[in-house]
């Protein structure tokens, strides 16, 4: 089926989160969609899917209009999605999740026709999947599978992919371009949205590049040749298609480094043999020591690991194996409050959901961080605090007002104004996201006051840019892989877009 | 507003329906019913007996609430506070015997003491059941009232009857001198009362000024954050069934001491479920507890009126609480999904 | 005891355990969606006494369970608004309903107290069934209409949720509408509609004991059996097979605590009465915490599905959070 | 902020209610005058009733009497709550429901259960110009165990022993298998000594009626707990009949206050069972299954309450402790008799002859069945051989009799 999106937008409040976005996926091919988080692609695919509604635009399906405001219309018209979490049921067995929402079942449900469907499937792709298994007891990767079966018995034309590979195994992933290879085959047109560049060079015929919400190039890979859009990239043969891709992805040349040289030589922060699992990741990091004053940037697409880390490091994520140190005080597998009193402190990226409290005042937070033994709240001393706090981060809001109605930035600003000070490790999450560039600037002259106090600071981002510009050293994450980190001058863009494409 | 005034407003509307639907004149049944709670001292003194309970229980049930938690088992942290005091009574106060082995006036202090006791560990075994076994507090909660109910039932009927008698009409009488002294002639105590009210002066002074309440607050809010922002969260979650416990069975205790003088089936006397109803009216904000509180202990005393020449019957008053909750729930559902929408 | 009357008495045990089965069949349909009707004490009451005054009225016993449904469908059309469109608590809408409703049958059924009443026709034996062995004694003699109409209910419900399509997809509302939704189903209207089901269901619950297991109305004429009926809906493990198992246990239960009181006299006759409780409470602690998972992964892999599947009586992951649709 | 306003104005709504509330006229107190009152001034007496007024049974028999009363003396009006129990009105005490009647203007106010004793005591105590009777109980009998000297309290029962012995008896004449259950409400003397009763008749019958071996009388109680059902309290009466009646007894004796054992009775024979019930306390119990009714023995509280309302409007009663007895010359008689007999459908002519023989006999004296050898249910001795009763034995009785199935404590 030959899929056409035209012209579509969609805002989110304020954030253009597609913004004239047109796409055309031939039938019969596999076509790549890449971009950074917060690029858009997501978005995109979701609105194609019926998740999301549309602000406007067109989709065109074999050359005719369709009308999508559902995920049911959408898997009427032919198209399935595979997400990143699969979207099953994880208590039931596998041939029920199988039968679960199937336009083809009946209304008296016939497992034994089912299950030969099913098997039939499988079998054409050499998927090896027990029925009566429940799902919760399969791996990510079967799991994949299993979807995929389900919405081929469902008939779709077009099937997306949301992160296919992340969390699965390598037999896994041959099976699973081997089974798409052959549906692309069959005439079926395929979205697989990706971070990684491998597995985009290794099976994509088509990719297009997003970033901030609009297509910023497409590539045809079969042909080797590139189509551009905005007309500013050199025909140069040189270039790799992975070099071309990260460019593109990540914009040509990165920002030079701006931080002043803060560490120290004693190391804070040390980590041997940490092995980390979640249900989709497991990863290893050999050896790592921070210094006071140090900046370590963590890189990489999102869901790459680097959370579990930054957890891990603040003490709310319990490790596998590997030892976490704090100057010379062993904390591994101790509670977390042992990691608060030791000066690590842990800023989330969701900032509403695991860092501030939704119906609480900043004073109330400034009040419930510095609170110690006392019974009492000195109201007058919280609102001063809180108000000294408004006034050094700048924050727009009084004492009185409730996190939940100050902007994105403001709420940051606040997350900055709790962190406990004297610090020795911060762990951060996308310290400016949402930021305006002012702001932005303003942050990381906070951060740097701390390190130059002897913090340490390790950040995750996925902007490169602020990446190189304010890391003393750089760690990449790929897919449950860490790089030893790197000295942020010795990195470039297409170094740096390399690894995160999982080269290294 | 606009929305919750309008569901307040359809509450009463309901109210007065379901009054003439009963053949009756909702202005005779207002007059009957404020007659009835405020007409006489010993009514006046019935709407502080019940007010008194019913204030530590919802004082109690402010922490829970805010922590996040249906406390349902409240009506069980009562009833096992009631049965902890009796305990301590009967102990002290051995059947037969002429006199307590203790004074009178420090056998009930005990008694009360015993009776917070036995509110806590009951909470705290919902508490338990939530923070480690991960089981709701509601089915928790539920299922510990019943059993609290039946060890009620089994003593009353077991170990602790009256002479000769198994009847569920409750223990043999204490002895007079074991009653919690009254207002003149009527029912109400003032060391009720002065509990009551200090229960809820503490509460309402420990979710405003205290860090305690503020880091129940946060828990309740956001329980992941605010153990991200250092609150230790179980800790926080099983103070705050501690504390419900302990003034739900402190209630417990002035059930026995202050107005049944023995132990009886149903000791706890709805008053756990009507301080749900009260905690919920006022949105968790203990401070408007008092009057709402004060409001519903007079309503339950004036419906005594109903069936007294009205020939109604007295869960009228259960009906309007229960329609004003109702409402009030609904009224801001109704703000929250179309009350932002005309803001924007 | 002669073998044939304790026979007897079970079978009437069980027959008496009908409205139970219908409530908590209902309930179970509910929560299966991912809703709790935590109203289902006020329901049954309300209801009962609604049944009771329509059919006194209309002179139809029929007419009665028609509007017992009715009530209780709208009981829970009330529980579906406040929880499903305006996301307000499940615990809290469905607890004031609960005291409210039961405190409305007190207020509005007053006149009706302890008159006489239609009933359902007698008990009456199925010809064949009635036969077997054991079976037949325990089920098919000492039944009415509706005793057997619970067997049907309890068969159908275990064939929808199991064999049909409607069932599977009511499974998957309840343990991740965002995957329903993925999958194109109307996770909103399913809800909608399972809750008045459960409702309905309900309602018939009650009119079954004003018109049939404890005819006629009086003062809280049903009180307990709703929340028994939560207690077993837990116990049962969220399977209408078990869950009818567990409302016909405790029916048996109740006779025993009868019968038993002149033999074991040192048994308090309460712990019956309790008994659904505490196992309510205890099925939870085993079945909620991780020690059943790390016990079975020592088991060979077939030998642990089906001991887990016996065992694990897991709630459906989504009841009590509202579906929020992004 | 919005919301605060919305508070602020529902609470000045609620404080206004209140303040009106307050400024109203202040309710006349009870007033605590003699009571002397013109013939035809209202004379109100209140009644606390422990269960439901309208139950077919021990409380619906009370609200007969009044009614008789009111008949008799048209200047009497009653005042009645009922329900008055921890379980159907939590938090309410008998006692605050007698402070509500007085204040409304009582003269008399009547409790009707034996679990009133205290609240009856109290309400005596505090109230000192009101007449308080106790329907049941023994704290006005000086011979008794628990005499209390308060001049205001009296006590009316009606001496239904005998009539329990009628019960017995018609039981035993209608079984066929000598297997009599019944439902027994709570376990205390009153209920010890007319279940005792029960049996004795139903033994004598048994033996000189019928001329069946005694041994063959399976006579077994099954208490639940209270006076009616309490759910979730008491066992459920539906269910203790129906175990009855499944379990093989052909006849059950109800001794409840409520109606359960007639309807699953009824139940029962329309499901084919050969079943019979007999009834207790009010007047019109054969009526809910006339066909398998066996008979009723019920109370007539009228002439009791008129004696005693006559008196305290005269002022001159004091508390008594009165055992109201039956008028054997015409048992039925409404202006004599303290109980009264109807026999039922079931019980067939032949039977009703032995059952009029039965009477005749307690009438006149010539059968005593209070009289020993008579052994408790332990085995030991209650009345030696020739040994005749008193009656603080009988009231007082410990246990019991020898040859009943059920629980004594």
């Amino acid at each position: 089926m030959k899929v056409e999106l035209r012209h579509i937008h969609k805002h989110f409040g304020a954030v253009h989160a597609n913004n004239d976005v047109s796409l055309t996926v031939e039938a019969g091919t596999i076509h790549g969609l890449l971009g950074e988080n917060g690029a858009g692609k997501s978005t995109l695919v979701k609105i194609l899917s019926g998740f999301i509604t549309r602000d406007s635009g067109e989709v065109v399906l074999d050359g005719r209009t369709a009308h999508i405001q559902s995920p049911a219309d959408a898997l009427r018209y032919g198209i399935g999605m595979l997400h990143q979490d699969p979207l099953d049921f994880p208590p039931l067995t596998a041939i029920e999740n199988f039968m679960a929402g199937s336009l083809a079942m009946r209304a008296i449900l016939n497992p034994r026709a089912a299950e030969r469907t099913f098997r039939a499937l499988c079998a054409q792709f050499n998927f090896d999947i027990d029925p009566q298994a429940r799902v919760s007891d399969l791996t990510v990767g079967e799991r994949q599978q299993l979807e995929i079966v389900r919405l081929l018995a469902n008939g779709v034309g077009t099937l997306i992919l949301d992160e296919p590979t992340t969390g699965i195994s390598a037999s896994q992933k041959t099976l699973l371009f081997e089974a798409l290879r052959k549906l692309a085959g069959e005439g079926k047109s395929i979205i697989f949205v990706s971070h990684k560049l491998e597995d985009v060079e290794e099976l994509c015929d088509c990719v297009t590049v997003m970033r901030r919400g609009q297509v910023v190039g497409e590539l045809d890979l079969r042909a080797d040749g590139l189509r551009q859009t905005e007309g500013k990239w050199p025909r140069d043969q040189h270039f790799s298609i992975a070099a071309r891709i990260v460019e593109m992805m990540f914009g040509k040349e990165l920002a030079m480094p701006v931080k002043p040289p803060t560490h120290q030589d004693e190391v804070i922060l040390s980590v041997e043999g940490l092995v980390l699992r979640s249900d989709r990741l497991e990863m290893r990091i050999e050896h790592l020591a921070v210094q006071r004053g140090e900046v370590i940037g963590v890189a990489g697409l999102e869901g790459s690991g680097q959370q579990l880390f930054l957890m891990a490091c603040a003490g709310l994520e319990r490790p596998a194996a590997g030892t976490i140190r704090l100057a010379d005080r062993d904390l591994t597998h101790k509670p977390y409050r042992d990691f608060l009193q030791a000066g690590v402190c842990y800023v989330p990226a969701d900032r509403l959901r695991d860092g501030l409290i939704s119906g609480l005042t900043i004073q109330e937070h400034v009040a419930l961080r510095t609170s110690n033994r006392r019974l009492f709240i000195n109201r007058a001393a919280a609102t001063a605090e809180a108000e000294r706090a408004i006034a050094t981060f700048n924050i727009r809001g009084r004492p009185d007002t409730l996190v939940e109605r100050l902007s994105g930035g403001n709420q940051q600003r606040t997350q900055l104004a709790l962190m406990p000070s004297p610090l020795n490790v911060l762990l951060m999450e996308h310290p400016t996201r949402g930021l305006d560039i002012e702001s932005t600037l303003w942050v990381w002259q906070q951060l740097i006051a701390r390190c130059k106090q002897g913090t340490a600071i390790v950040f995750a981002s996925s902007d490169l840019d602020e990446i190189v510009q304010y890391s003393d050293r750089v760690m990449v994450f790929s897919g449950g892989r860490v790089s030893p980190p790197i000295a942020a001058s010795e990195l470039t863009a297409d170094s740096l877009g390399q690894m995160i494409g999982g080269r290294f | 507003m606009l929305y919750r005034v309008g569901a307040f407003v359809i509450s009463l509307v309901l109210i007065g329906l379901v009054v003439v639907l009963s053949g009756a004149s909702p202005i005779t049944v207002i007059g009957r019913m404020l007659s009835g709670a405020f007409g006489t001292a010993d009514q006046i003194g019935r709407v502080v007996a019940t007010l008194s309970p019913l204030l530590l229980c919802a004082a109690g049930l402010v922490y829970t609430f805010n922590a996040g938690l249906y406390n349902l088992g409240v009506e069980g942290q009562i009833t096992f506070g009631a049965i902890a005091a009796t305990l301590v009574l009967r102990l002290l106060h051995p059947e037969g015997a002429s006199a307590s082995l203790a004074p009178p006036p420090l056998t009930i202090a005990l008694a009360i003491v015993a009776g917070g006791i036995g509110g806590v560990l009951w909470g705290l075994l919902a508490g338990a059941l939530h923070v480690y076994g991960r089981i709701s507090e509601i089915f928790a909660g539920l299922g510990l009232n019943f059993a609290a109910t039946g060890i009620a039932i089994y003593l009353i009927f077991g170990p602790w009857k009256r002479p000769g008698v198994a009847s569920l009409s409750g223990t043999q009488p204490f002895d007079e001198s074991l009653w919690l002294g009254t207002f003149g002639q009527t029912e109400a105590t003032p060391v009720a009362l002065i509990l009551g009210l200090i229960a809820l002066a503490i509460t309402i002074v420990v979710m405003r000024n205290t860090y305690f309440g503020l880091r129940l607050r946060a828990v309740g809010k956001n329980l992941r954050a605010s153990y991200v922002l250092g609150v230790p969260a179980r800790r926080q979650l099983l103070s705050a069934f501690f504390i419900c416990g302990l003034f739900a069975g402190v209630a417990g205790a002035l059930q026995v001491v202050g107005v049944f003088h023995r132990l009886i089936p149903n000791i706890s006397s709805n008053l756990g479920f009507l301080g749900l109803l009260v905690v919920m009216l006022v949105n968790f904000d203990p401070r408007w507890i008092l009057p709402v509180a004060f409001f519903f202990s007079a309503l339950n005393i004036g419906s005594l009126q109903l069936p007294l020449s009205l020939g109604l019957e007295s869960s009228l008053s259960g009906v309007i609480q229960g329609l004003l909750v109702l409402f009030a729930l609904i009224g801001r559902g109704l703000a929250q999904r179309y009350g932002r929408k005309l803001e924007h | 005891m002669e073998f044939n009357q304790l026979l007897v008495i079970l079978a009437t045990a069980i027959a008496a355990a009908t409205p139970l089965v219908f409530a908590c069949i209902g309930e179970t349909i509910t929560e299966r969606a991912g809703v709790i009707n935590l109203s289902a004490e006020g329901t049954v009451m309300l209801c009962a006494m609604v049944g009771f005054v329509v059919a006194k009225a209309t002179e139809s016993v029929w007419l009665g369970f028609v509007g017992a449904t009715v009530i209780g469908a709208l009981i829970a059309l009330i529980v579906a608004y406040g929880t499903i469109t305006l996301k307000q608590s499940q615990i809290a809408i469905g607890f004031v309903l609960a005291l409210l409703c039961s405190d409305l049958s007190a207020y509005l059924g007053n006149p009706y107290v302890r008159i006489p009443g239609p009933t359902v026709p007698p008990a009456f034996p199925i010809p064949i069934l009635q036969d077997i062995p054991l079976i037949g004694p325990l089920f098919f003699r000492e039944g009415d209409v509706l005793v057997y109409a619970g067997y049907v209910l309890i068969a159908a419900t275990w064939v929808y949720f199991y064999r049909t399509r409607g069932g599977l997809t009511l499974r998957a509302v309840g343990e991740q509408p965002a995957a329903a939704f993925a999958r194109g189903h109307n996770v909103v209207a399913l809800r909608y509609a399972y809750t008045l089901i459960g409702g309905a269901l309900m309602g018939i619950a009650g009119a079954a004991f004003s018109l049939d297991f404890k005819a006629g109305w009086s003062y809280r004429h049903t009180a307990g059996y709703g929340w028994i009926a939560l207690a077993i809906v837990i116990f049962g493990g969220w399977n209408p097979l078990r869950a009818a198992l567990g409302a016909y246990l405790f029916g048996i239960l109740q006779s025993l605590a009868s019968v038993a009181q002149s033999a074991i006299p040192d048994v308090p006759t309460q712990a019956f009465t309790v008994a659904p409780f505490v196992l309510m409470i205890l099925v939870l602690v085993l079945t909620s915490g991780d020690w059943l998972d790390r016990l079975l992964s020592y088991l060979p892999v077939s030998a642990r599905r089906s001991l887990s599947r016996a065992l694990r009586t897991a709630p459906p992951a989504a009841l009590g959070r509202p579906f929020e649709q992004d | 902020m919005r919301t605060k306003r919305l508070k602020v104005l529902a609470v000045s709504v609620l404080l206004g209610l209140l303040a009106s509330a307050c400024a109203a006229p202040p309710p006349a107190a009870a007033p605590a005058q003699p009571a002397a009152p013109a013939a035809d001034q209202t004379f109100t007496v209140g009644m606390v009733i422990v269960g439901p007024m309208n139950d077919k049974g021990w409380n619906e028999a009370h609200v007969e009497g009044t009614k008789y009363v009111m008949e008799k003396m048209p200047n009497v009006k009653f005042e009645y709550v009922d329900k008055v129990n921890p379980g159907d009105r939590p938090n309410v005490k008998g006692s605050q429901v007698a402070d509500e009647l007085i204040a409304k203007g009582a003269k008399v106010v009547i409790f009707n259960s034996d679990d009133f004793k205290d609240d009856a005591l109290e309400t005596a105590k505090k109230h000192p110009n009101i007449v308080v009777i106790h329907a049941s109980g023994d704290y006005a009998w000086k011979e008794g165990k628990n005499y209390k000297n308060q001049p205001n309290l009296g006590n009316l029962m009606s001496k239904m022993e005998p009539g329990w012995m009628i019960a017995g008896c018609a039981s035993a004449l209608g079984s066929e298998n000598g297997k009599i259950g019944t439902v027994g409400p709570l376990i205390n003397e009153e209920t010890r000594r007319y279940a005792s009763a029960a049996y004795l008749g139903a033994r004598y019958c048994w033996e000189n009626y019928k001329k069946r071996d005694p041994k063959e009388l399976q006579f077994k109680i099954t208490w639940i707990g209270f006076w009616f059902n309490i759910p979730g309290v008491t066992l459920d009466p539906t269910k203790v009949a129906d175990d009855f009646y499944n379990g093989g007894f052909d006849v059950v004796m109800s001794a409840i206050d409520t109606p359960e054992v007639a309807v699953q009775g009824k139940k029962a024979a329309e499901a084919g069972k050969a079943v019979k019930y007999h009834h207790y306390d009010y007047k019109g119990g054969c009526e809910l299954a006339p066909d398998i009714c066996l008979g009723v023995h019920y109370y007539n509280w009228g002439p009791g309450y008129l004696d005693i309302i006559k008196r305290a409007m005269e002022g001159t009663y004091t508390g008594t402790w009165t055992w109201a007895q039956a008028d054997w010359k015409d048992l039925n008689n409404p202006d004599t008799s303290a109980f009264g007999y109807i026999k039922g459908k079931a019980l067939g002519a032949e039977n009703e002859k032995f059952l009029d023989q039965f009477i005749k006999g307690l009438g006149d004296g010539s059968i005593d069945l209070w009289k020993g050898p008579l052994n408790f249910q332990d085995g030991s001795v209650f009345l030696k051989d020739g040994e005749k009763a008193t009656d603080q034995q009988i009231w007082y009785l410990p246990q019991l009799l020898e040859g009943m199935e059920g629980p004594s404590k």
